[in-house]
This record gives C-alpha cells, structure tokens and sequence, in this order.
C-alpha cells in the first residue's frame, strides 16, 4: 500500500502509524519532521510551506516508487503538509514498513532526504521580526 | 506562441506573479526567457540561490526547447520536509 | 525525558508517539520491531520473549543514557514487551526526538542494534511443530 | 559459600531450573562453577551457541572471581528485538 497526501490541515500520526505494518512485516520506521522554534539562532513562530502540488506529486511518486521497490516496503504513507504549520506540529511524516529493519531505515532516510531535494515544496520562517524563505537542505 | 509561467517562493515574490501566459518566439529556449526576464525585472538578479527550472512539471536544464502551451516553472532550490 | 519500560501487554503506539518531540525538536523518529508470520523459512504463530528484567533495565539504561547524550535527544522512550507476542504486535518501540534528523536516525538505529547486542531478552518462535529459541541477531 | 545461579532461554530448558542457591568453595572462578555444571549436566554442551555470563547483572569474563552471595546468570546470545 502506497499513499501519498498533500493536506493543509494537521496530520493524524496515530492514524498513519496504526495503518502501517503487515503480517509480513518485521519493522516500521517512522519519520516526523516537526516546526521547531529555533532556527537561523531566533525565535521562530510559525512556519508556512509553499507547494507546487501538481509537480510535487510526481517528483513524491518517483521517490516512494523507488524506495518500495529497493527495500521491500509493504507499506509507505507520506503526508506533507503546505500552509501555515505552528511550532510542535508535524510538517511530514513519512511511516513505512518493511520484512527487516535495515530495509526500513535505509528507506525512510532516502525518502526524507530525497524530498528535501526533489520535491518543489518551501518553507517561510515566520520570526517577531519578518519571515524568510529558508533554502538550505539541513 | 504562448507558454505559461509560473514562480514559487523567493521567485514570486520578486516577480509578483505566481502565473502568466507571455508570447515566445518558437525555438525559444529556456535559458532565452530567463534572460528576458532578468532585463524587465532587474531586481531578479538579487536571488543568490541557483534557480531550478521544470517545463511541464519534470526538472530540465536552461537548453530546453520550449513548445508551445508548455508550462515553466521557475523557482529556487527546495525546501520540504 | 527519558523512559524504559518492560510490560506483558500491548504496546499503546500512539500514545508513546504523541507524549515525543518538544518545541526544540525538528525531528522525531519511531521505530517498531514487531512479530512477523515468516522465519527460517517457516510460518510462525507467535513469539515468546524471557527476560532477565533488573539486568535488563540496567543495560538498556547505558545504551538509552549514551544516545541521549551523544545525539541531544530531548525525549527517548524504550518500550519492550516479555511474555507472548501475536503476529502483527509491536515487541518493542523506539520513540525519540532531537533537533536534527540525522541524529535522530543515528540515536534510533544505535538503540536498536546495541539492544540486540547486549539486552538479555529471549525470543522463541513458535510454529504449528514446535519452537525454538532464536540465537541470531537478524 | 553461597552464590545463586540464574538461567534463561536454552540454558534454562537444558539445566531444568531457573534459579539455584549452591555452594562453591572461596576464590572460584566463573569458568569453575561453568565446569562442574557441565559434569554435572551432559547434557549442557549440547548447546553450540556460545555462553554469555553476568554476575551481580553486570557481563564479566569466565575469569571472574566470585564472592559470597553473588548472581551468576549464564544464558545464550540475546535476541530482544
């Protein structure tokens, strides 16, 4: 099962999580990218992501295509969200599963990192003072 | 003929627009409407970032050759997850 | 914060994942070891796990103390079940936060791994013929 | 003096017991106590998995020398998970 969400609205991790892992499968590794509120050394308030949802689709589909096929996935959900996304809310969450955990992690990490690459989405830090588009990888 | 632009975030907000349909030449090439761009909105040049480009929503290098209804979109170096 | 647990019961998933990830926190990462129906090739109808319990919370308190410090983890929480597991049941939970992903991937996969290594537990497989202690670290 | 024997997973279901006070005599080794269980206990070598010891919950080497009321827990590889 694959699943691939662009949504504005908070994403429901328990629900991600539960639907993730078959009989088959030994591990599940998830991922969750969360707005923190410290970056660029100030205070960030909240956080706001562009997409470019047609294009993102894509470029997301290649990526969990490739990662389904490489290492086995049974399941592999990716929810990312686009608008305005408030400190302690998760922005992605990325819940595969896999027969063995190797598989697991190699997949969850080339996913997340893949998307920071490929995937035509940006994110705004909103500070007291001003906003600022951020497009550094880390 | 006609293409559609499009920008995202750094690049939109320098540009102003987030979608246009401008007139090209056929044969145009990428690389030819950026150079237009950039000498109608001088302040184009203050993006530091490497621009990435996508006709038709798959990336492709400034060499492209545009055909006509193409989509282009222009916009900085990604940011997600 | 830190938690080790070792519990008979069900693992509540969800609500480990929810009470991970502070406003310092751009990432948190889960993984799940759960009970699968295939092993040496045979169909398995359950799992047992034995553990030596005051040795093995000694041990997993040096590998979750060392992670924590050595990946700024700011909530880790180690979850392992003794006793029968069902297929498709977690047998244990990893949940922790960091601010960055690539320690928190790094902590999750050490944690694991070193468990493996030096936790005492003891998983039995049990198929429609009998069962077997598992002595690899697959 | 006494000391307590633990045992888990094949070494239990071999041994039979799960946990045994004996008595050993002062300045024996853990090698010692593994030895005489194996005389004792034919049975024991049937396990071709090497031994993993621990006294007082601590791992330790079969060198280790045992003192009054120790634990002594001999068990198989683990396989938590």
């Amino acid at each position: 099962m694959k699943q691939i969400i662009f949504q504005k609205e908070p994403i429901n991790i328990e629900n991600a999580v539960k639907n993730t892992g078959t009989d088959r499968d030994g591990a599940v590794v998830v991922f969750i990218g969360r707005a923190r509120n410290r970056s660029n050394n100030k205070d960030v308030n909240f956080l706001e992501y562009e997409i470019y949802e047609s294009m993102a689709y894509k470029e997301m589909e290649k990526i969990v295509n490739y990662a389904v096929k490489n290492w086995s996935l049974n399941n592999c959900i990716v929810i990312h969200r686009y608008g305005r996304v408030n400190i302690n809310e998760a922005s992605i969450l990325i819940s595969l599963s896999s027969p063995h955990r190797e598989e697991a992690y190699k997949a969850s990490r080339y996913i997340i990192d893949t998307i920071k690459k490929t995937v035509p989405i940006w994110k705004k830090e909103f500070y007291s003072d001003g906003s600022i588009w951020i497009t550094d990888r880390s | 003929m006609k293409i559609t632009i499009k920008t995202f975030a750094t690049v939109k907000d320098l540009l102003g627009f987030d979608e246009k349909e401008i007139t090209i030449p056929e044969g145009s090439r990428v690389e030819d409407i950026i150079q237009k761009i950039r000498e109608e909105n001088p302040s184009f040049n203050e993006i530091k970032d490497s621009l990435l480009i996508a006709v038709n929503e798959e990336y492709c290098s400034s060499k492209t050759i545009l055909n006509k209804n193409d989509i282009l979109a222009i916009f900085p170096p990604v940011s997600g997850g």
